[in-house]
């Protein structure tokens, strides 16, 4: 699909939307339908389409394996890691009541940064899924 | 401060050495990362059994709220007993992968193994230590997500077909388990255990609790291979690399056998699962056949992996039989065969991985003289196979021994003559290793012999780092044959808990 | 507690027992794995259908509502929809390597490979 | 009228030995249970389901079927009445089950009485966050998400090793059976 040139053009045009919606979903999870969860399955389908329309080589330039293992790894201990400072700053795991003088401050901010966790990993994940499969080609 | 977070501690610990242990590439530094972390979390799990065995059960809410509302992690005697059984096996088999996956495993896939294995313990533990049924799947599903990758590393294509039934049924199993959550969630409105286990009693006659009681009994049977369903166990046990397969014998099944008996005995409680549903009525007879089936079978298996795979539904047939005669004593044997076995069990699968670390392969044929070639191995694999039987002195003879005990109780002969032939089955399949082993002049040269790791036909020990994890195991069958205390004394006062109104 | 009020529940029932039995029925291990997936979907039917209040509306609070419907059917389904397609993804990936393997997706296929070896 | 519709495509599947057509098919059955999720007021969960089954899930099948084979193997004549007579009994169990249950749509049935009022009631006041469905999943029961969270890492972990290596040196007994479609 590498050639032609309607498609390499509107997903040029798309590429931009599909990231900045992404991060609507990601970032306006709180208030309407939406999470971390759903950001990084349309962050990770976007870049599919990328990597289906301009190959998978130049997919992997953008998002090399390493960084993919390094992300995916991330969001985890990202959510771990807030479950952590719970524990650090004398509250139970992933209680965070604990990060703000107000309780529901803080959950707004743990909320926040789990999701982001979550986000990241799932994004990831699935674009390394993709290229697994993808780089078993018949050739 | 540590000491009050050490339920949540348990399972993190593990957790977050996976994804470490992935981020450092390096396979020796992930091992070392991966050791460290199971040696934590068996010192967890020891300091939570001490604390329960002295001040009664402990809860910690999860992020703050109090349950029902938030998930609660509930330890007691019960799931303290269990939670040292997985974390030890655990910290003893991890020494002993590093030798054993640098021979089976490519380089350049140790760290992403030892992340999938920290991730198994991690869901086992997970499982073990909840107060929540939900949890209790997410939990499940990371352990056996992580047991198919591990399952299907092993060097033969056949591991392949294995993890993919093992996936299908598991997946089904988990399912079911969903189903069963889900009605008793819409019978009560709740997901806490502990708030089940209130909220049920009044609705026992409710024929969706009855739907939910089904389906969470066969859910939790298809995960530990109870006799009619254990079609994915052997192959998934002997294609399986040596260390996965010691790893998952010793505590997969047995923490599947803990989800039963928390559900049957805590959830629905005592009252319900035996009185109204009658459970022993089909526990029994499983438990009969699967160990006199399976043994038999096991006697007729070439790969030595597959023989203990089938021993290992019968066991588990053994253990179902102490849940089924519903008494203290019974359910106390249940709970030290499932001790001892994960000792045996896993001493004898890791001796079985010291031979494929030397031979290539545990077919019968090819361990033909080994006891003089590899005496240590060998002689360790005897001792476990005697506990494996049942003779006086070994950790296995003390189930056995309670075990018939819970039956003459009852008055059931039938039952205890069972369990004697079970053993008589286990002599011959044993036996059969041993005449291998010791009876028959190692081949010169061996040909056959598919691998070629002992280049020149010399054959040698296993290295330390194999043998002490092996004889650990193997000496704790023993030190647990004679010195009962701890082994029966957790388990009777366990079995006391669940049948005193499990709360 | 009349026959209609329960129909939903019926209906995710059926569906949920032909992914069963596709699963259980058919030997390519493929329509094993999208049998799985429609045996799931349908479980979280049934549970979304648990959720539903009447007159209810979206678990999103916000001015002028005074019904919403039950949001823990929803929380669970989600984390359950996530298991499934981790599942699905091992799925296929073991279905990939046994195809590589055995040049086959049969099971029947594989067996009598297995057989022969 | 959707639920009809889901059972059209779940028998379809079944009966289809195009497994191609048999992949977009469930891809289409996830978007009308994502349709369906929207009309039983669940809208993350149908947000979710039209990204993972319509989306990922389908690539993924797609993906596998480009590296295997998209024909189904025609089954033997015989009807198989094991796993008939297995699916029959599930499915019976299941409905003598919902013979106790409350009405669809029931407001007073338990499972809206005991733990889900509070989070209605104060998920806003305690989290600062107007979506419950959010609250309830990053919060409350925010150590469920985490154990998702490792279960779809767990996959990657598993994508990763199952796949991530050049399969020439898979190919470890004998080689020469391996003839697959690729070769």
């Amino acid at each position: 699909m590498q050639r032609h040139l309607v498609l390499r053009v509107t997903t040029k045009l798309l590429m931009p939307f599909i990231l900045l919606f992404a991060l609507y979903v990601q970032f306006h999870g709180d208030f309407g339908p939406g999470g971390g969860f759903q950001a990084g399955m349309i962050f990770g389908a976007g870049f599919i389409l990328y990597a289906l329309v301009y190959g998978i080589d130049s997919a992997k330039r953008v998002a090399p394996a390493g960084a993919l293992r390094v992300l995916i790894s991330a969001g985890l201990l990202l959510y771990i890691g807030v479950g952590y400072a719970g524990l650090a700053l004398g509250g139970n795991f992933l209680d965070y009541g604990v990060f703000s003088a107000q309780a529901p401050k803080g959950q707004h901010l743990g909320i926040f940064l789990v999701e982001l966790g979550v986000g990241v990993t799932v994004a990831a994940t699935m674009v390394t899924v993709f290229f697994n499969f993808a780089g078993r080609g018949r050739d | 401060m540590i000491a009050a977070h050490l339920p949540a501690l348990q399972i993190v610990v593990p957790l977050v050495s996976a994804p470490l242990c992935l981020l450092l590439r390096r396979g020796d530094l992930a091992w070392a990362l991966a050791l460290a972390a199971s040696w934590a979390a068996l010192g967890c799990a020891a300091l939570l059994l001490q604390q329960v065995l002295s001040t009664g059960p402990i809860s910690y809410q999860l992020g703050g709220w109090a349950p029902p509302w938030g998930i609660e992690y509930r330890i007691d005697v019960v799931n303290g007993f269990v939670l040292l059984i997985v974390a030890a096996i655990g910290a003893v088999v991890l020494p002993y992968a590093r030798v054993s996956i640098a021979h089976e495993l490519p380089e350049d896939q140790h760290a992403a193994f030892y992340t999938a294995l920290m991730l198994c313990l991690t869901g086992l533990l997970g499982v073990t230590i909840t107060g929540d049924a939900f949890n209790l799947f997410v939990f499940l599903e990371i352990s056996s997500l992580s047991s198919y990758v591990l399952i299907a590393l092993g060097r033969d294509r056949r591991a392949l077909t294995a993890a993919f039934q093992y996936l299908v049924m598991g997946t089904i199993g988990a399912t079911f388990i969903v189903i069963g959550v889900g009605l008793l969630y819409m019978a009560t409105g709740t997901l806490n255990m502990l708030d089940l286990a209130e909220r049920l009693p009044p609705m026992a006659e409710s024929r969706t609790v009855l739907a939910a009681f089904a389906f969470l009994t066969v859910g939790a049977g298809l995960k530990l291979a109870l006799f009619p369903l254990h079609f994915w166990l052997p192959n998934a046990y002997a294609y399986a690399p040596s260390v996965v397969t010691a790893f998952l014998a010793a505590t997969a099944t047995k923490v599947s056998i803990y989800i039963l008996l928390r559900f049957f005995f805590t959830v629905f409680g005592t009252a319900y699962s035996l009185e109204l549903v009658t459970l022993e009525n089909l526990l029994i007879p499983l438990g009969v056949a699967a160990i006199l089936v399976c043994s038999t079978v096991a006697i007729f298996q070439t790969n030595v992996k597959r023989m203990l795979a089938y021993s290992s539904v019968a066991q588990v047939g053994y253990m179902v039989l102490g849940i089924g005669f519903a008494s203290t004593t019974g359910l106390t044997a249940g709970l030290v065969h499932l001790f001892n076995h994960a000792m045996t069990k896993g001493g004898l699968f890791l001796a079985l991985g010291c031979m494929v670390l030397r031979l290539g392969s545990v077919q019968l044929d090819s361990l033909a003289g080994l006891g003089r070639r590899m005496p240590l191995t060998m002689f360790a694999f005897v001792v476990g196979g005697l506990s494996l039987i049942g003779v006086p002195l070994t950790a296995g003879f003390i189930s056995k021994w309670v075990l018939v005990q819970a039956a003459l109780e009852q008055g059931n002969w039938f039952v205890a003559g069972v369990v004697l032939v079970g053993s008589l089955l286990a002599i011959v399949y044993v036996w059969r290793v041993i005449e291998a082993a010791y009876f028959r002049p190692a081949p010169g040269g061996d040909p056959a012999a598919p691998n070629a790791a002992a280049p020149g036909g010399e054959i040698v020990e296993a290295p330390l780092s194999m043998l002490i994890p092996t004889w650990i195991l193997i000496g704790a069958s023993i030190y647990f044959g004679i010195h009962t205390s701890l082994t029966l004394g957790v388990a009777e006062r366990a079995a006391r808990f669940l049948l005193g109104g499990g709360a | 507690m009349d026959a209609l009020g329960l129909y939903n529940y019926w209906i995710a029932i059926v569906l949920m027992m032909t992914g069963f039995y596709v699963v259980v029925s058919r030997g390519n291990l493929v329509k094993k794995i999208v049998g799985l997936n429609i045996f799931q979907t349908s479980v979280f039917i049934l549970y979304i259908s648990m959720s539903k209040v009447s007159g209810g509306t979206a678990p999103i609070l916000a001015e002028g509502f005074e019904t919403y419907s039950n949001p823990l059917p929803h929380v669970l389904i989600l984390t359950a929809i996530v298991v499934g397609v981790a599942t699905t993804a091992l799925g296929c990936a073991l279905v990939v390597r046994i195809n590589e393997a055995y040049g086959t997706v049969e099971e029947d296929e594989i067996q009598s490979q297995d057989q022969e070896a | 009228m959707l639920l009809s519709f889901l059972a059209v495509m779940a028998i379809g599947m079944l009966r289809l030995r195009n497994l191609f057509a048999v992949v977009m098919l469930s891809g289409i059955f996830s978007l009308l249970s994502a349709g369906l999720f929207v009309a039983l007021d669940a809208v993350d969960v149908a947000f979710t389901e039209a990204a993972v089954g319509g989306g990922i899930a389908t690539v993924l099948m797609l993906g596998t079927l480009a590296l295997t084979t998209d024909r189904e193997k025609p089954p033997e004549g015989r009807l198989q009445i094991i796993p008939l007579l297995i699916v029959v009994a599930t499915g019976a169990l299941l409905i003598f089950g919902t013979l106790d249950m409350p009405s669809y749509g029931d407001p007073t049935a338990p499972i809206h009485q005991h733990v889900a009022p509070r989070y209605l009631a104060d998920a806003e006041r305690e989290t600062s966050v107007p979506n419950v469905v959010t609250a309830v999943l990053a919060s409350y029961r925010g150590f469920d998400t985490m154990g998702e969270l490792a279960v779809i890492f767990t996959a990657g972990i598993g994508v990763l090793l199952l796949l991530g290596r050049p399969r020439k040196r898979r190919e470890r007994h004998g080689g020469g059976q391996s003839g697959g479609q690729g070769e």
